[in-house]
């Protein structure tokens, strides 16, 4: 049990990366500008280099011959773990920006926090990608300025993507059960600390933004426990139509 | 400047090419040297971006987490070759958005081989070791064209497309390697690809109107003939190996050339192509085109965020 | 009119409800009576529209042909009902147009229900057999309410929903026999749509303000509770019947009041939901303004090209 | 071999009405009116049982216990033999008539010929569909009289749609091997017979709705021989994606 419990806790990891690294890889050659395609790819890289990390440890926790590309491709809707927030869709660069910064910053409060994991290989990771998800944030959060504090018309683009976006902040904190059994061993982050310097940071940027900071009694979740948005459904069609298509061959 | 005087510095410059020495923006040039490099570079430029779409294309159908990554790579490296040679091509003295708006108003070509559509996996495949093997074949020479920037810029591109090139040959050979659906997979993108590929290489040396010229400034060192005739001897090679077959029925090993003789061209689809009608000329420039105009409104917010900064920091120097 | 003359037609208007009059829009009536069905049809109306959305989405992904032509079915029916509905409340004097700018701009509501997202095939079951089963409790006794247009409306309405409930149940039964994948899948659907379905048969009613004078004029003929035990006393032995288990671990038959006993229903997340910060409500509006707003210019096409033609046919005629 | 013709023409009737109602019915409720809404599910609703009744005869002819299902979602993309102009995309409105009216004056001239085809089977559903088919081009054709004699801007709008789409036009009447061999006993109908009135009947809406018939020497082809445009990749992810994720159910 502690495996599986383990073994949950870095899919939900993950599938964030995976998530968000699949929806960045829709926008290449699209973007507004060469330099944001070209961060925008290096993003996407990124995740799904992280993704590849995490997923290698989990096949080998599960053990029975699963490979990274199991767990990437071939698993129900429901059993994908990530939040809401990553499988949002590339409306317009406003809401690339703004889901990327809301994502950012709690990403590298959270591999801060996953560096000191008693998990050795969980800390490797967190030491790798802390270096990439800095970046991630400096590129996000100076878009967020650019389009905030640009013309009025970014900046209501802008504060239109954060408005809705907002709605899926408070999930990134939820806690599943195998986040609390892995925090009590010192492996999982305890992500309900961060909350309070999370909403501060991203408070203090979308204020220098000239940015509203959305007051919300309500927040939508679901993706952690399973519940995706409509969105998801149409991701994975695309996401595993190849592995779906050819089963059992390699590439 | 008299005729006389520009004589005399065309003569300087010649000389200065047949010895070999790059010419720098900052030097003078003559004009149609000048417009000549701005066409070849930007519509090299417009290949590299508008070629990002038929690969983008299966970023999110990408069989294998690896494969996701490298494609996500390859498509970097492809808007990356974008940059510097839109910058080789800006010392010209023409602006990035300039060249745009040639390219989306139809003005400027790109490479008509991005006017295919990628309809499977194997496409990844073949694009990398043909579309990219042929375009190794017209670039390597340009490592030592005349005009420096854009020489330094092609042996930078070309070390990365030996890359690409390999990676899409590796593609080709797993899937050979692997069960008849796969193999079938990679046959039917030779199948597609391999005349477009052959058609990359520019038209026949008697069509061809801008060759003599561009051998003297070392834009060209070898006819499209001679090209077209390398990247065959070449590629054949490695159909063979693969175990696939290329759809030539006239592909021939010649003992006595040493070169392998092929069948004809289909000029006619060449030609349509490069005007505009072929299957994703329309949806190749809608892309580009959407991209652009979408993304106004976030380049006016840069540009007049950087404004604010600018003005900010010059009231902080006050 | 002086007030005097009013109270007699109220009292005249009154007593021909009581007698099972139908009322006609040419009819006379109170203020409050047009309003109050203004806002009950338009809503009625409006969630037929809206919740073509939630279905719509799984069309293209439907797993068998016979299933996606009865889906395509389903949805066009729910279109249907709402240009009836739409048609009865304009004979109170309001346009469509009006109507959809109400929805569009929040002032209107709709069924929360829709608000839900459909994650799985087994949603268009689910939705079948429990949503619209909820909707014929609600709507049947409309089929007599007082306002003419409404109830006949109301008639075809109910024909068509019980063949939807029938389709849904049906695809729940397909599940349920099918493959513990298809019956997991079955049972999850129902574990999502349990609650939200007791949920729209409206607040207790301690909380539901227009109880009173809706009865009066037959918009209503039991309270939502009571609705909302008759769907549970029905719906539970269906559960059974399907080999899956309702989500309510309070659910139990009470031998003495002859009904099921149920757990408390979470009402926070009930007017969360109307308060608009369900898991779609965003979405849906979204789905519905930009249809709209897309759809102007070709609006006023059809409106150009109809003044045009009745221009030509009055030329024709002079 | 006979048999093989047979299936093979069967599919290519059939693949045209499968894609084209599988585009209409991603626009359920995203209409510009509920009437067009109605009418559009209505038009898809006639294509899907268009379809069904095709590939229940291939089914049949097929054997091996084939069902309509298999046809419609098992086969790899080049295995569907639709003409290019059934998928292109729903980009808007006066794309989603022209498309249609496009295909549907087609239709209706092959609906007519396939009603005396020596094969009853095919005879049989040309007659049913035939009724379905005219009032679908009676719908188009009114529209495309709308829109081109409409506003000045749907005008253009419904221009540059039939701009885009006639390059498919050309390939409705391309015969494959099987449409040859079919022919030639009586089954098929002879396409390019076909040509002539098409193009008359079409230019005549045309330019009665106050729109230029494109001149063009330049045609685009591919989807009758499997090479289909890059839209019908996704369009399979979606179409398929029930049966492959989970395959050998009933539903």
């Amino acid at each position: 049990m502690k495996n599986q419990h383990l073994f949950n806790y870095i899919i939900s990891i993950a599938d964030n990366s995976l998530i968000l690294g699949q929806r960045l890889g829709e926008l290449c050659g699209h973007g507004p500008t060469l330099e944001t395609d070209i961060a925008g790819t290096n993003i996407a890289l990124d995740l799904i280099g992280q993704t590849r990390n995490y997923y290698q440890y989990a096949a080998k926790i599960q053990g029975g011959g699963k490979t990274e590309d199991d767990i990437a491709f071939l698993r129900l809707e429901k059993e994908y773990k990530n939040v809401l927030l990553v499988e949002q869709p590339n409306t317009h660069f406003g809401y690339v920006m703004g889901r990327q910064f809301l994502f950012d910053v709690f990403h590298l409060l959270f591999m801060n926090q996953l560096m000191q994991s008693k998990d050795d290989t969980l800390a490797a990771i967190a030491k790798k990608g802390v270096k990439e998800v800095s970046y991630h944030k400096r590129f996000s959060s100076d878009w967020i300025k650019r389009l905030g504090d640009g013309t009025p018309e970014s900046n209501a683009k802008m504060q239109e993507a954060i408005n809705d976006l907002w709605a899926y902040t408070d999930e990134l904190f939820d806690q599943t059960e195998a986040d609390k059994a892995m925090a009590s061993e010192g492996i999982a982050v305890d992500t309900t600390k961060l909350k309070e310097s999370y909403y501060k940071e991203v408070s203090e940027v979308l204020e220098e933004a000239k940015l509203t900071v959305p007051e919300r009694k309500y927040f939508t979740r679901g993706g952690k426990k399973g519940v995706h948005s409509e969105y998801m459904g149409y991701i994975l069609t695309e996401l595993q139509y190849m592995q779906r298509t050819y089963p059992n061959m390699e590439w | 400047m008299s005729d006389k005087e520009i004589k005399s510095l065309e003569a300087i410059f010649e000389a200065r090419i047949a010895r070999d020495e790059k010419i720098e923006p900052k030097d003078w040039m003559p004009e149609k040297y000048r417009k000549t490099h701005i066409r070849q570079i930007s519509q090299h430029a417009h290949s590299e971006i508008v070629g990002m779409l038929p690969e983008g294309n299966w970023i999110s159908r990408a069989p294998s987490l690896r494969r996701k990554a490298a494609l996500l790579a390859k498509v970097q490296d492809e808007a990356g070759h974008g940059l510097y040679l839109y910058a080789a091509c800006e010392t010209l003295g023409v602006s990035r958005d300039e060249l745009y708006d040639q390219l989306h108003s139809g003005k400027a070509k790109y490479s008509s081989i991005f006017n295919y559509p990628t309809v499977t996996w194997a496409d990844m495949g073949a694009i990398g070791w043909l579309v990219d093997g042929a375009a190794i074949i017209n670039q390597v020479p340009l490592c030592n064209t005349s005009f420096g920037p854009y020489a330094r810029a092609m042996v930078r591109v070309c070390k990365e497309e030996s890359f690409h090139q390999r990676q899409g040959f590796e593609i080709m050979l797993k899937l050979c390697n692997g069960t008849p659906e796969q193999k079938e997979m990679a046959q039917d993108a030779l199948n597609r690809w391999w005349w477009p590929s052959l058609m990359m290489l520019g038209p026949t040396d008697a069509e061809s109107i801008h060759t003599e010229q561009s051998m003297k400034w070392k834009l060209k060192r070898k006819t499209n003939d001679e090209l077209r005739q390398q990247f065959i001897d070449q590629t054949v090679p490695q159909a063979d190996l693969l175990g696939i077959t290329v759809p030539d029925p006239d592909l021939k090993w010649n003992e006595e050339t040493g070169h392998y003789d092929f069948g004809e061209i289909n000029w006619d689809e060449f030609w349509q192509v490069v005007k505009g009608h072929g299957p994703c000329n329309k949806k190749r420039m809608k892309d580009r085109v959407n991209a652009w105009e979408n993304g106004a409104w976030v380049r006016d917010a840069a540009m007049a965020y950087a404004e604010k900064n600018e003005k900010r920091k010059l009231k902080e120097a006050i």
